[in-house]
């Protein structure tokens, strides 16, 4: 089969991979910035290159995520909902639920048997519930993002988190400092905080096993830890979580080419 | 990084200071005064997870700068946001108060001022130096300086520039978004047009102009209209809230410092009051004991 | 795909057009009569309980509600918004309430009606004329309007007991007879109020209109559970407030919708679907998103026809009023039918929430529906409390997947239309596997 | 009756902090416990049925997951907390529960209850909105059916004398409210705005007839007590929604005032009213409930059918008794709380506003949560009011 390119352009990072026969052959991973419509090229650029390939040998490239409109080179985006479950199912078959932790939103998707989505809901309107809460509180803290998880584990008491707000949580979070509470106890506190609203979530969709995380949110250990205890099973979480979606996107295209069309399957908008 | 201003000269015969100190979520701010009400030192630092817990340290600074030991500090107040967390202050007074008192200093004919600070934004009805009513908001960070803080960061862009800025834009843009978070993700939108900087950065400050406009309008504004809080240094914002109010707002030349400022003043006056009374200034104990903890911290 | 395609997804009902021109005359004939010094009564939208005897006696009725809808789709609400936080209402409450707070603090500041007020602007009341039907602001609002004008309030009271409760001996006949002797005491306060004297033929004649208005409505929303579904959710909202408020000359009304009826005979007979090759049959759940309406033709080109809508402005079902000789009893028995109308099926199937939650259940039965679009009205609790549940209920009693897409009765731009596509191709996938399960279940749909 | 350790202000913490604790004794003993919402489920009806009336509260301290799955997050949230509570299980010691037409969420949420947590015995009381004649009929029916399904339910019919005993035990109950609340006047108080929380909650979790004994243990060592609040520059009334938690007050009280009156539904607004005995009690009960408890989810008028309308004499007529209230306890500042999304309160809040200046009564307006952490920013504005005031 040929090779497709399947985009991501989150809010916070942009991410593409070469798929081929449902199987990524290259990853890439840039900041989004503030550009989508640069970023989408720079990634496609620079993932040729990572792979050694050409424009030439890329039959088709699809796009998702927040900027997904801005990707000059693609006639199609496609539900991220949709990507996520596709990906997922490419990589563990046997999921029904995922977990998306992704930056501004966070989002609770069930499949059945097929892989095909039969229920979602999505947390968003107010940054608390996803991976913009943790952003806003490891910047406080002055902590980088990769560490927040492993560093999380190692507390022994976590804070409440009260407000409703991503960004008060950081004016919280300087209070707890300032009453004496470790970077530990705080970034422990955020997981919990998210990982109820993640059980919040769960609830409203109904779980089956078994159970996925996806999304950069999977990169956070303290993070799936939380959810784990507070759901009280094992996650399953891939190498590249982060990159579900834009692998979700590219089997799409292939599925739409495997149904005889040269269009992605449905459940796509052409990009005008 | 401690911005210093020393506006006098420490003057000999004055034997008795005054410290006002505001710990607010963003910044910290200290002002000494004597004891004609004159303004011998302020500081301002940013406040930050780590400098909550060092609030003397700021105050050393700020002694420092006035070549004051904490000794001759008859009374210090805090305000702001972590004003319980000061173990040196004689007495807490919130920032209402405060900045209704620092900025009648200032001002003598306000009598309806606005505070934008970095994590709520208050109007204060004020008659003859006195507060008489207030609006706060809480809660949502939009419409106040974390709105600003959190979104200069995706512009690219300092706090300190945006006001002038905004004063080269053609077109304002609307900004739709109520959550700073979503509005963050609006402004990457608009920059991935390719929206000149300075029509949105104008949007924001209007954001926040409509928003805390808004609220003020419950006190029945009356000029004289003071402008304070960190937000005021702002000219983009000072502009725009001119616009909304259709009034003319005016700004302290130092408008992070009125909360300092009025919390040193009031300890000023409730010591000269205790004096002029004969009662005790403070608890001498506590006092003791505190200052001790000061200065072995400093030495 | 071309232009000329995409304007013919959706097929409008010809009869419409003539309703609703005459909902919108109705709308400039009542401000103009207002403005002419006619009495006007501020009311709630009360479904036909104080409206006809309003009506009988002469008085002229402008809605809030309604004109809340109207500010907002003008893109004037906000200015009202704003002075209604800033006369010190919390914001959280209802947007037509906090607009119609903000516009009569407006107007009394003035003394007069503003002069940039949409539509002509609502002149000052009589009489203020709250309703205990539905939610709380249909009580309080009125009341605290007492800050800005001198006109009285009245409450009209509609029990609202619970599904099985109001199945217990006695308790819809108490209902209704506690209805008549509050409606029986209106008409006393309006004549002292107005000096003047019921026409009790002119109610009765009235009565009989509307309670024929909404049995014809009712019918032609019948006609929509056949498919294709004959007449989509734009001509409902198009056509419905000639029920609802009731808005125009009931004879006139009566007509259109007679004529309304015939169209829709006709196209079931004929087979004409509102929407070309009718693939998903939806519920919408609450107000559309006045703003966005044009999603309905993108989901109409991807094969959605909206088949039903909610409860609350839908006609009452049916019963027989013939035996009824006191018209207000009629009234009243009626506006109770509107609200308890569904109660006996609901308590068949052990649904508590008789109204709101419930019909969306028989009629995504009913009306055979894969699917439901829920746009809550972030303001209104009202609209928004009972979604969750029906979401739940519709998915596990009846395998249908529903949306929720948010939005707003007064800031419509909350209403994110990209967003809202970006899901609606997800339910495409939940609709075609919960198909899959009602048919393996046996459902008949 | 099981032997009760503790005694007083000591049991009513107790109490406070465990609430089911009696209950679940009660239920254990065979009993029944039944929960209710809001103030117009009938207590004299409970205990002429000898059935244990249990409130039904929210938790402030725990945050709300499960409600989350029925409820929508833009609702009052202490409905939401309730319900959560429920979901979770705290309340399944119930044999049934009562629900009423509170407000609309309230309304909505009964439903909800009833289809999720699927209790043996349910009843829900739709309260009239408007006071007139015909509304207290209406009402009185009502409580009639609820007899009837209790009668069902326990297999008694109910005697007219039994529920005379019932208005009489619960009346006393008032009056002795009123007596602790009497002890509220002095300067100092001698109960705190916190205490007073923990004795009204505790009397909501246990019979009648215990929280009277209970009562009457907590005025005698209130007046003889030397630990009571101590004298503080500021005396509050505190208006508004339900706080069946001392977190609010006990920011307040810490800020430089006592609470020192409140009108609340865990508090006056619940005790105050008496009943009237009447000759069928139900008269009584209906008037006493539907008219006398002045809660703003009830509509009234100055002056039934009066085609004028005056301002300031409806606000009199709606308010007037606080006015009173700040007289009797000399109450220097008003605290209009409510939680967010309420919109009964938050209708009648600007109003209520204009008539506590129009008597000239300091008053500001805080909305909150529900939630013991996000008290925080309150408590500047707080603070700042009572240095406002002077
Ligand atoms: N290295 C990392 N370790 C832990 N968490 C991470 C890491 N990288 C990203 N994240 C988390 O993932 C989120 C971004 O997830 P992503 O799925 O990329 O979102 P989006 O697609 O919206 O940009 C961030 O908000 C952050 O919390
Ligand atoms: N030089 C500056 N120009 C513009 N805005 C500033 C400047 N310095 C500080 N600010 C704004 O002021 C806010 C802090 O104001 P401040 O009154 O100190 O608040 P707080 O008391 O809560 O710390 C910051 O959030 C920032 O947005
Ligand atoms: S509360 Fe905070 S996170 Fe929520 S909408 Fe407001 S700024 Fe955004
Ligand atoms: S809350 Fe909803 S139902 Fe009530 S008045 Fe407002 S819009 Fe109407
Ligand atoms: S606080 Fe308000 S919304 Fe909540 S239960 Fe009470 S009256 Fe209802």
């Amino acid at each position: 089969m040929a090779l497709i390119m399947g985009m991501d352009i989150g809010s916070g990072t942009s991410k593409g991979v070469i798929v081929r026969n449902r199987k990524p052959i290259a990853y890439h991973l840039l900041p989004s910035g503030v550009d989508y419509r640069a970023v989408a090229q720079k990634l496609r650029e620079e993932l040729l290159a990572k792979a050694g390939l050409s424009i030439a040998d890329i039959a088709d490239t699809i796009a998702t995520g927040h900027g997904a409109g801005n990707v000059a080179f693609s006639r199609h985006r496609v539900s991220d909902i949709l990507c996520c479950a596709r990906g997922i199912t490419s990589i563990f078959p046997s999921v029904r639920t995922i977990i998306d932790v992704q930056r501004i939103s966070t989002q609770v998707i069930r499949l059945n048997a097929t892989g095909h989505v039969i229920n979602f809901t999505i947390n968003e309107k107010c940054a608390t519930g996803s991976g913009c809460f943790l952003d806003i509180i490891s910047h406080v803290l002055q902590i980088d993002l990769k560490d927040a998880g492993p560093l999380s584990l190692g507390s022994g008491n976590p804070v409440t988190f009260t407000t409703g707000c991503a960004v008060f949580g950081e004016s919280e979070a300087i209070s707890r400092v300032s009453e004496g509470a470790s970077k530990e106890d705080i970034l422990a506190g955020v997981h919990r905080a998210l990982a109820n609203k993640i059980s919040t979530l769960v609830d409203r969709v109904g779980l089956e096993m078994d159970c996925a995380m996806s999304g950069g949110g999977g990169l956070n250990i303290g993070l799936v830890e939380s959810v784990e205890k507070k759901l009280g099973f094992k996650l399953l979480v891939s190498e590249q979580p982060q990159f579900i979606n834009a692998i979700g996107a590219a089997i799409m295209a292939e599925n739409g080419v495997e149904m005889g069309g040269s269009l992605p399957e449905p459940g796509s908008t052409i990009i005008t | 990084m401690h911005e210093v201003f020393r506006d006098h000269p420490i003057r000999e015969g004055s034997l008795i200071y005054f410290a006002g100190i505001d710990l607010g979520s963003t910044m910290t701010k200290v002002v000494i005064v004597d004891r004609d009400g004159k303004t011998l030192s302020s500081l301002v630092g940013p406040t930050g997870a780590e400098h909550r817990r060092l609030a003397n340290k700021v105050m050393a600074d700020a002694l420092m700068r006035a070549d004051l030991s904490f000794d001759q500090v008859s009374y210090v107040v805090a305000t702001g946001y972590g004003r319980i967390n000061i173990p040196f202050a004689d007495r807490q007074i919130t920032e209402l108060t405060c900045h209704a008192k620092g900025i009648s200093s200032l001002f003598p004919g306000v009598r309806t001022a606005i505070d934008i600070g970095g994590q709520d934004a208050k109007g204060l009805k004020i008659r003859n130096g006195k507060l008489i009513d207030f609006v706060m908001n809480d809660r949502c960070a939009a419409g106040t300086g974390r709105f600003l803080d959190v979104l200069v960061g995706t512009l690219g862009l300092r706090i300190d520039e945006l006001g002038e800025i905004s004063l080269r834009a053609t077109h304002k843009l609307p900004i739709s978004s109520t959550c700073t978070v979503f509005a963050q993700m609006e402004i990457m939108a608009w920059l991935s047009q390719g929206t000149p900087l300075p029509d949105i950065v104008a949007g924001l400050h209007d954001a926040i102009a409509n928003r805390v406009g808004k609220m003020v309008k419950k006190l029945k504004i009356e000029p004289e209209v003071v402008f304070t809080g960190g937000v005021a240094k702002n000219i983009g914002v000072v502009n725009a809230l001119q616009e909304y109010l259709g009034l003319k707002v005016s700004v302290p030349a130092e408008p992070l410092l009125t909360g300092a400022l009025g919390a040193a003043l009031l300890g000023k006056e409730l010591t000269l009051k205790a004096m002029a009374e004969g009662k005790p200034i403070h608890e001498k104990e506590l006092r003791l004991a505190e200052s001790t903890f000061f200065h072995t911290e400093n030495h | 795909m071309s232009e000329e395609k995409k304007k013919k997804a959706m097929n409008r009902l010809k009869t419409m057009y003539p309703l609703r021109a005459n909902i919108d005359q109705a709308y400039e004939r009542s401000v103009e009569a207002t403005k002419a010094g006619k009495p006007t009564a501020w009311s709630m939208v009360n479904w036909w309980e104080a409206d006809p005897i309003l009506k009988a006696m002469d008085i002229e009725i402008v809605y809030p509600e309604n004109y809340g809808a109207v500010c907002a789709a003008i893109g004037s609400a906000q200015k009202y918004l704003d002075r209604s936080d800033a006369e010190g209402f919390p914001t959280h409450m209802c947007g037509y309430a906090r607009n119609c707070i903000g516009y009569t603090a407006e107007m009394t500041e003035l003394g007069h009606i503003p002069s940039d007020a949409p539509m002509g602007g609502m002149s000052n009341p009589i009489l203020l004329l709250s309703s205990g039907a539905l939610c709380d602001a249909r009580i309080k609002w009125f009341q605290s309007l007492g800050r800005y004008l001198d006109a009285p309030v009245w409450t009209v009271e509609l029990p609202h007991p619970g599904v099985e409760e109001s199945q217990m001996p006695g308790v819809r006949e108490k209902s209704i007879q506690f209805m008549v002797k509050e409606l029986r005491e209106l008409v006393a306060f309006l004549e002292r109020l107005t000096g003047r004297k019921m026409d009790w033929a002119k109610l009765e004649e009235i009565t009989d209109d509307l309670i024929e208005i909404n049995r014809i409505w009712y019918e032609i929303n019948e006609f929509r559970k056949v498919r294709p579904c004959p007449m989509h959710s734009r001509d409902f909202w198009s056509c419905m407030n000639a029920s609802l408020y009731p808005a125009g000359d009931p004879k006139v009304s009566l007509k259109l919708y007679r004529d309304m009826y015939d169209e829709v005979k006709d196209r079931v007979a004929n087979k004409i679907g509102a929407v070309e090759n009718e693939k998903y049959r939806m519920v919408f759940g609450e107000l559309p998103p006045w703003h966005a309406l044009k999603i309905f033709d993108e989901l109409a080109e991807r094969g959605w026809n909206f088949v039903v809508e909610s409860w609350a402005y839908h006609a009452p079902k049916p019963i027989d009023y013939a035996k009824i000789s006191d018209p207000l009893e009629r009234v009243a028995t009626q506006t109770y039918q509107w609200l308890t109308g569904y109660f006996p099926d609901a308590l068949k199937e052990k649904e508590y929430m008789g109204y709101f939650a419930y019909p969306y259940l028989e009629w995504a039965r009913t009306y055979q529906c894969d699917g439901a679009l829920f746009h809550p009205l972030l303001t209104c609790r009202t609209a928004t409390n009972h979604l969750i549940l029906a979401q739940d209920r519709l998915l596990n009693k009846l395998h249908v997947p529903s949306l929720i897409a948010e939005g707003d009765i007064v800031d419509l731009k909350l209403f994110d239309y990209a967003d809202t596509m970006r899901k609606a191709v997800v339910l495409e996938e939940m609709m075609d596997h919960y198909k899959k399960v009602r048919q393996e279940e046996g459902f008949e749909w | 009756m099981t032997a009760k350790g503790k005694k007083g202000f000591a049991r009513a913490k107790e109490l406070y902090q465990d609430r089911s604790q009696r209950a679940k004794e009660l239920k254990a003993e065979g009993k029944k416990v039944m929960g209710y919402f809001c103030l117009y489920p009938v207590l004299e009806l409970f205990t002429a049925f000898d059935i244990v009336p249990y409130r039904i509260l929210g938790d402030m301290g725990e945050p709300i997951t499960k409600a989350d799955s029925c409820l929508p997050t833009i609702v009052c949230p202490f409905i939401r907390s309730a319900l959560d509570l429920g979901l979770k299980g705290k309340y399944d010691f119930f044999d049934g529960v009562v629900m009423c037409h509170s407000c609309e969420v309230g309304e909505k949420a009964a439903h909800i209850w009833r289809i999720y947590m699927d209790p043996s015995y349910y009843h829900f009381l739709d309260t009239p909105h408007t006071v007139h004649e015909p509304a207290q009929q209406q009402f009185k029916g009502q409580l009639e059916d609820f007899q009837k399904t209790l009668e069902a339910l326990t297999g008694k019919k109910l005697s007219a004398g039994k529920l005379k005993d019932a208005v009489d035990i619960c009346n006393q109950q008032r009056v002795l409210v009123r007596e602790l609340y009497d002890l509220r006047k002095s300067d100092p108080p001698l109960i705190s705005g916190t205490e007073i929380i923990e004795v009204m909650v505790a009397l909501m979790s246990i019979p009648v007839n215990e929280g009277n004994a209970l009562l009457k243990q907590i005025i005698d060592e209130a007046r003889g007590r030397t630990d009571g609040p101590q004298k503080k520059p500021h005396r509050l009334l505190l208006w508004g929604t339900v706080i069946d938690n001392t977190a609010l007050v006990e920011m307040i009280e810490n800020a430089g005032a006592n609470v020192v009156m409140d009108d609340t539904c865990v508090g006056s607004r619940a005790y105050f009213p008496m009943v009237e005995p009447t000759e069928n009690p139900l008269d009584g009960l209906s008037r006493r409930y539907l008219v006398d408890i002045k809660c703003p989810r009830t509509f009234r008028e100055a002056v039934y059918g009066d085609p004028k309308k005056h301002y300031i004499k409806d606000l009199e007529h709606r308010f007037g008794y606080l006015k009173d209230y700040a007289r009797e306890w000399n109450a220097d500042g008003v605290i209009l709380q409510s939680v967010r999304y309420c919109d009964i309160h938050g209708y009648d809040t600007p109003g209520l506003s204009d008539y506590l200046n129009h008597i000239g009564l300091p008053n500001i307006y805080i909305e909150h949560d529900y939630s013991e952490g996000a008290l925080a920013p309150l408590r500047t504005r707080v603070q700042g009011f009572l240095e406002l005031i002077g």
